[in-house]
């Protein structure tokens, strides 16, 4: 597993879950159709595990996510790690007061006695014709919830390495898996990515472009285009969203002086408004204009196609965000 | 179950026509999708038609139902429009919808088709509401919940049907056994061999009935519906069946043993049905092609009359969020 | 009910419900212990009611959030105005779905066809030593989500006009009742509140404090002090936090060139977030310093007196922020 | 049920010291409450001693259980020592969760004591999590999960016990019913006589009992521990008891018929047991007199340790949030 090589999110992902199997014991999975009765998941993404690791460690359930996640729970408390699959990230309301009730706070409300090392992985992201009740992004709910990290990786490699740190830390963590980038096929280097920390995916020095998630791929795309009209745009993706790398990002937009934060969740109440209220807070005065956002309409995600691409940022609306911020 | 009330000729015929047109409209769907000239995440209901046909010959267009994303035989048996449906489908201004719900969101209030959902298991408390109003107004509606044997096993199902018997409503929770959810076996995710025991908890009426067969289907609808409209309160009916297609097109089943399916596709409930027609004297062979050359004809139409229409103006994102267009 | 009258919080709610019962017999009121035989709630907001109204329109539940929610989308999408309580706000944890997925969507997923003018009613707030699952102020999730307006009143005379507006409103409206103000008497006018308008509730010439339910409060008591230092602040009301009133938001800001958002929610990625980053977007020309944020620590509500109160935003913590804000 | 195995002498013997402590526990917490000394929410389990002290009899310190904010008992009865109990209810460093946590969050792993949580229902699904990692853990661990009768009417016990059920956890659910929720009596949230009947729903054992015999409690659950340690699955048991205090301490009850209330403390299971030890040549007087003054006085030595510890630092908002404490 040292070879660097190409593969796609869900063959990295899969990757990282096998690997993280093999070299702990403790490492269980499940979800509906998770194991190779069923598939191995309903994109394929646990392939492979319940076969080779059991289906006492790799569990397919019933349709209970109140259930999956207390038992990830239960499991977690007690030395185990499970990764706890919720299908797509609206089903993550059914089961709301297991994760931001109890496994964000456990460790806190036991006084650091017991944890809740477990990861939670669910896919989402528009763009597939799914409408209003399975293309949300709500990384902002639980970002405001303290006790649980967020994790959005943009790439197979940063997915891969980010599974692996989020598996071995001792907290819990929402890992957000994106649909649309899903199929697009990167080089994997099998290397762990520390939680916490921010890629600059691209450097630039006018403007600094701040995302995560399809976002980020988004925003690389307009950088390219914003290059050829002489704007070189700085790209960051967060990969963490909670808690975010301040320390990459206040330097970069110390440097370039603006910035444009962009993700497809709502707007509104959006990750995006944390990040500008502490980039106006902290560095009032190396900003040359207001943080800009880039996010979702203030709508749910509509079925038809002219109206979900007009939801959801794009390379374009990012272009129109930059040059908002250039003044 | 053999002392059920038996639909007479004109209601078998009835609900003949109402499967015939869910049948064809099913394959047409899949046609269109296999043309590439829909797109959208659809869940095929071949199999599952006599369930609905027998259901809504017990109803009035005043009767309220709640159905899922694998519902649209729920709603061409209750009356939905084709070219409602098929305008939605395309994710045109002519849909019911006017393209913003698609196939997963879609709603005709006209014939009683309150809220398709696309999360397993919540069509039951709406119901409920529905229900609750139904009491209140003192007309005699019924409130019909739909829900798949995976469903059976979410906290909502518990809910509902407690609640529902509590306060005597008049819900008639149908839970169609298509023996899959996803791609996990009934005995996968449920220890019992009868969801209907599961009414015993409630202190509610609680039958299993083969679905596909219209007489025992019609008839325990009818006994449930009478006890609710007598105010004796909710029934939960079990209707056993099986889903011909994959969890939704393009998947391929194989999860499903070969010799179970083909086992059921020989039972084929809708050929089955006319077949009986013919050998009971209720219709003519010139009879049923007539009706089924009516049916197909109005889809084409239907069909037709959506590609026509236009896709929604973007300026729709920002109109039916709240009741005043947001600004 | 025309002459003003001093009240609390507990007896203008309850007067608002006994007037919009009174005056429209379409309105309902569901949650646990709700009726006059479970003593009209736990803190008796809806004493009286079911003894006036009846127990078919004024329901005691079972604990059953996601019937509750389901219960009132239902009777609401036919013509009824349930008002549904959620006794402490952690528990919309359980009903999330409901709450986020359907009673938020279904207008816009219906195309406007049907609608859910219901009233959510939730208390909150630490100072009771509750601990981590019953204090939180979670309202942030919600005006993340489209489809749904949030209130927090921080007086009777708003908890009443509110209460009414938010139940002649045709659409979902969370309504956010602050346990530490409900016994805080106040002159009661008897006249609706219209959603959407924020309060100037004390004017002020040198820094805008922007606020809502305990911190409207607090901002009040810290400007009085700040008064005696020689600052002028001014202070808002939000009353409703989605949509917001920036019309007067960014007059005040406009005036005074600085502001303060205060909230007992988690600080990062709270109201004050999206607040602070409109108000740098929309103002950066009269803006003569950042936007300051107050707000509830990083940590879930902890049970020990000294830390339950660093945990949340107090006076001195508010002028802290203004001095800041100050330079 | 009078084929269960019954307590012997020394069993009995335990029973009845750890149903005094309990007693005499909660009459002290009270004590210290009216007296201004303790500040907090308090759910009195006055009435329901002989269940958990029943249930303990059976377990070891390895055994996990999962209680609720009315869990005192139950976690007395497993070993929870007074002084981080008291430290806790104090809200002092010397705490079980260092003040953190409070009455509704009592946590002490080292005695199996996992989780006590504050939101009804919640403790089934990690319940089930523990009973996972005790079967994948192979040391015959048998898991507990507390609750009440209100909390049978809630999602989560649905999806609990069907889990449990499905992969032949083992988990021992202890429905405590206490005849109301809240103000709410059993009747009036629930239409079945016996919640036990709802374990046919999963195809699992349930059985109702005399949860104040300890002859009936003991054996019964003897019964269900047995058939877990040997991996037969979960068992439901509906232990019939009383509360005699109300819902929490400043509730004076007045839903509760004064009758019912009555009659039911002329049945004071402990003073009862007390009585059969006595008789039945177990104990004598002095023997019992003995006992009771040391529990009082191990209670008399918490208590005063308790309000003799430090208040947390306000640091500690800072710790325990996540693994590495937070900047
Ligand atoms: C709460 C929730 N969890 C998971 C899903 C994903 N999902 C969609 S359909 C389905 C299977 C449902 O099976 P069943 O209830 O039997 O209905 P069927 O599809 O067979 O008609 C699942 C798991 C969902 N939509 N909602
Ligand atoms: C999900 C949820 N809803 C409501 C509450 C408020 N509440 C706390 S205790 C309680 C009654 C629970 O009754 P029961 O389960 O019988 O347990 P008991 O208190 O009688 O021991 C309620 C409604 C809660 N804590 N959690
Ligand atoms: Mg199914
Ligand atoms: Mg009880």
């Amino acid at each position: 597993m040292t070879e660097p090589k190409k593969m796609n999110m869900i063959e990295a992902i899969n990757a990282a879950l096998h690997a993280a199997c093999e070299a702990n014991p403790k490492v269980l999975a499940l979800g509906e159709d998770l194991a190779d009765n069923e598939e191995g998941g309903v994109i394929g993404v646990t392939k492979g595990l319940s076969t080779k690791f059991g289906t006492d460690r790799i569990k397919s359930t019933p349709i209970s996510e109140q259930a999956i996640m207390g038992a990830a729970i239960g499991a977690s408390l007690v030395g185990y790690r499970p990764v706890a699959e919720i299908m797509l990230m609206n089903f993550v309301t059914v089961a709301m007061d297991m994760i931001t009730n109890h496994a964000a706070k456990l460790r806190f409300m036991s006084g650091g006695q017991t944890n809740v090392p477990i990861v939670i992985r669910t896919m989402t992201g528009s763009g597939f014709s799914q409408g209003g009740q399975h293309s949300d992004y709500l990384e902002a709910w639980f970002a405001h919830t303290a006790g649980i990290k967020v994790v959005a990786p943009s790439t197979p490699a940063d997915a891969y390495g980010l599974m692996l740190s989020a598996i071995e830390d001792d907290d819990p963590v929402m890992f957000i898996e994106s649909l649309p980038l899903y199929w697009t096929p990167g080089e994997v280097d099998f290397k762990p990515v520390p939680l916490g920390k921010a890629k600059i995916s691209r450097e630039g020095s006018d403007v600094t472009i701040i995302s995560y998630a399809t976002g980020a791929v988004h925003a690389l795309a307009a950088a390219e285009k914003l290059a050829k009209d002489g704007i070189s745009a700085e790209v960051i993706d967060l990969r963490t969203i909670s808690p975010w790398d301040r320390e990459t990002v206040f330097a970069s937009v110390s440097k370039t002086g603006r910035a444009v934060v962009v993700h497809e969740a709502v707007k509104e109440y959006g990750v995006g408004a944390e990040i500008s209220a502490v980039l106006h807070e902290q560095l009032w005065d190396k900003l040359k204009g207001p943080v800009q956002r880039v996010g979702g309409a203030y709508s749910p995600v509509p079925f038809s196609k002219p109206l979900e691409q007009a939801f959801a940022p794009n390379p374009a609306s990012i272009i129109a965000a930059v040059k908002v911020a250039l003044g | 179950m053999s002392n059920y009330p038996k639909p007479d000729a004109a209601t078998l015929l009835d609900i003949y026509k109402k499967a015939a047109l869910i049948r064809f409209n099913d394959e047409r769907v899949i046609k269109e999708m296999t043309a590439g000239k829909l797109i959208m995440p659809f869940y095929s209901t071949q199999g599952q038609e006599i369930i609905p046909s027998s259901v809504a010959a017990n109803l009035t267009d005043d009767d309220y139902i709640c159905t899922i994303y694998r519902g649209v035989h729920d709603m061409l048996a209750k009356g939905f429009p084709l070219e409602a449906l098929w305008g939605e489908l395309a994710g045109r201004v002519n849909g019911s919808c006017k393209g913003k719900g698609g196939p997963m969101h879609l709603t005709y209030p006209k014939k009683g088709m309150m809220v398709t959902t696309g999360v397993v298991g919540s069509s039951m408390p709406i119901a409920v509401g529905l229900g609750w109003a139904a009491k209140l107004d003192g007309k005699g509606q019924v409130s019909i919940a739909n829900f798949g044997d995976g469903a059976s096993n979410i906290g909502a199902f518990h809910e509902s049907l407690n609640m529902a018997a509590l306060w005597d409503l008049p819900v008639i929770f149908i839970c169609q056994n298509n023996r899959y959810a996803e791609h996990t076996s009934f005995a996968n995710s449920t220890k019992v061999e009868r969801i209907a025991i599961r009414a015993a908890s409630y202190g509610m009426e609680g039958v299993t009935v083969n679905g596909n067969d219209p007489d025992e289907m019609y008839g325990a609808v009818k006994v449930a519906v009478e006890r609710a409209r007598a105010g004796e309160g909710p029934t939960l009916i079990e209707a056993m069946t099986f889903r011909f297609n994959g969890h939704l097109v393009g998947d391929a089943a194989h999860y499903i043993p070969r010799e179970e399916l083909a086992a059921a596709k020989e039972r084929d409930p809708v050929p089955a049905l006319r077949k009986r027609l013919l050998a009971d004297g209720v219709a003519r062979e010139a009879d049923l092609d007539g009706i089924e050359a009516e049916i197909k004809a109005a889809i084409d139409a239907a069909v037709i009359a959506a590609f026509a229409a236009e896709l929604p103006d973007v300026a729709e994102l920002k109109r039916d969020v709240f009741a005043h267009e947001l600004a």
